[in-house]
């Protein structure tokens, strides 16, 4: 399935643009589209694991399932103010 | 409005509404500092992720009015590019007394900053930048895989 | 400027100094209620005895800047007929971090309110008016013949 | 000795004005010109001990001494912000 990963803060720097649009093989949850994007990039395993995951307006959990065509926002640990 | 690409205008915040019950206002700004850490700050950079960002700030302001009874509660956020002294975050509270009033501003300020999806790129008098550090806002470690 | 006949201006407190060193701004400011104490109120007087109440406000802003390492402590208070909504006292504070700078905005305001000699006489939407109790400023009570 | 009394606040409707110029007779202290006023003006009496006394911009004290010609400010408990 078609996935959109969406890149915020040091993220965008990290991987080098603001977003990716990936083709997963094995992925039901947001956990294995993680995992996937991480094998693709291992640039980005680490701060994924700060990361929390958006869709929309709302947070998605890593067990929370996942839909084709979806798009992900990445969002690292978060400096507003 | 919650993030402005443009500088924020206090006077537009002060003029939303009348509060003929509301005899304590409290603002807070937080401007663009020239250190940070002991390293020379020439510019920042704010960027968020909107449609989380803007849905946190106005669910921050309602739950500051119940929590504190602060009948007016509004913050905004600069993004973009900001020079020393620019005012990135502007909090407005409107409440009976001035507890209330101060205790909800300084509330939502901490939100925001903890909570809100908004990053800081900070550019540095030697020419390097980095984005600082910030808060985890993942709600589920419990259940972390990745 | 402590005391002042006309409407307070926030603007010309904000544009008083430039302050790169002072990432947060804290504001309060109180203004005139429509009731109190389950009363409606029509407006207010305020009055002052101006020789100390000056020295008082510009002692607590020296001691807000010592105290709490809030390098701008502002306070002024307006006094004369004062209509539901006018602002009687704005604070404005600007301190390296936030916590400071709503530490002693915070304490300023309580200290002019509890100590500066200003004089609250309340009118009534019945006609009537009252002086609104207060706090009283001796400071030899040990001592007291009278 | 002559003193001048301001009266302030709640004391200035009490006093039915201002001020009032008062030739004392027997007052060293501020406290016995402060007994001296509220002899004459027994409507005051409850109020004075609830007041500060300032000359100029200072408070001065119950047994600070007086000086003929001063004038004392009487300040009731105060009520800003």
């Amino acid at each position: 399935m078609n996935i959109r990963f969406e890149f915020f803060g040091v993220m965008q720097r990290l991987a080098g643009g603001a977003a990716l649009e990936v083709e997963l093989k094995r992925s039901v949850t947001i956990a294995d589209a993680l995992d996937e994007l991480a094998a693709l990039r291992p640039e980005l395993r680490l701060e994924l694991t700060r990361c929390a995951v958006a869709s929309g307006d709302a947070i998605v959990l890593r067990r929370d399932g996942i839909a084709d065509g979806s798009t992900l926002a990445l969002l690292p640990p978060v400096a507003g103010g | 409005m919650y993030l402005s690409e443009a500088p924020l205008s206090l006077d537009a915040l002060l003029a939303e509404r009348e509060h003929p019950d509301c005899g304590g206002l409290a603002i807070f700004g937080g401007a663009v500092r020239d250190h940070h850490q002991g390293r020379a700050v020439s510019r920042l950079r704010y960027t968020a992720y909107a449609p989380l960002a803007e849905r946190r700030m106005r669910d921050i302001e309602a739950i500051a009015r119940d929590k504190f009874g602060a009948p007016y509660c509004r913050v905004v956020h600069r993004v973009g590019l900001l020079e020393i002294g620019d005012v990135a975050i502007y909090c407005v509270t409107r409440a009976p007394h001035r507890a209330e009033a101060f205790a909800a501003c300084r509330w939502i300020v901490d939100e925001v900053k903890h909570t809100v999806p908004i990053w800081k790129e900070e550019f540095y008098a030697d020419g390097t930048s980095a984005f600082v550090q910030g808060c985890c806002i993942r709600n589920d470690l419990e259940h972390s895989h990745a």
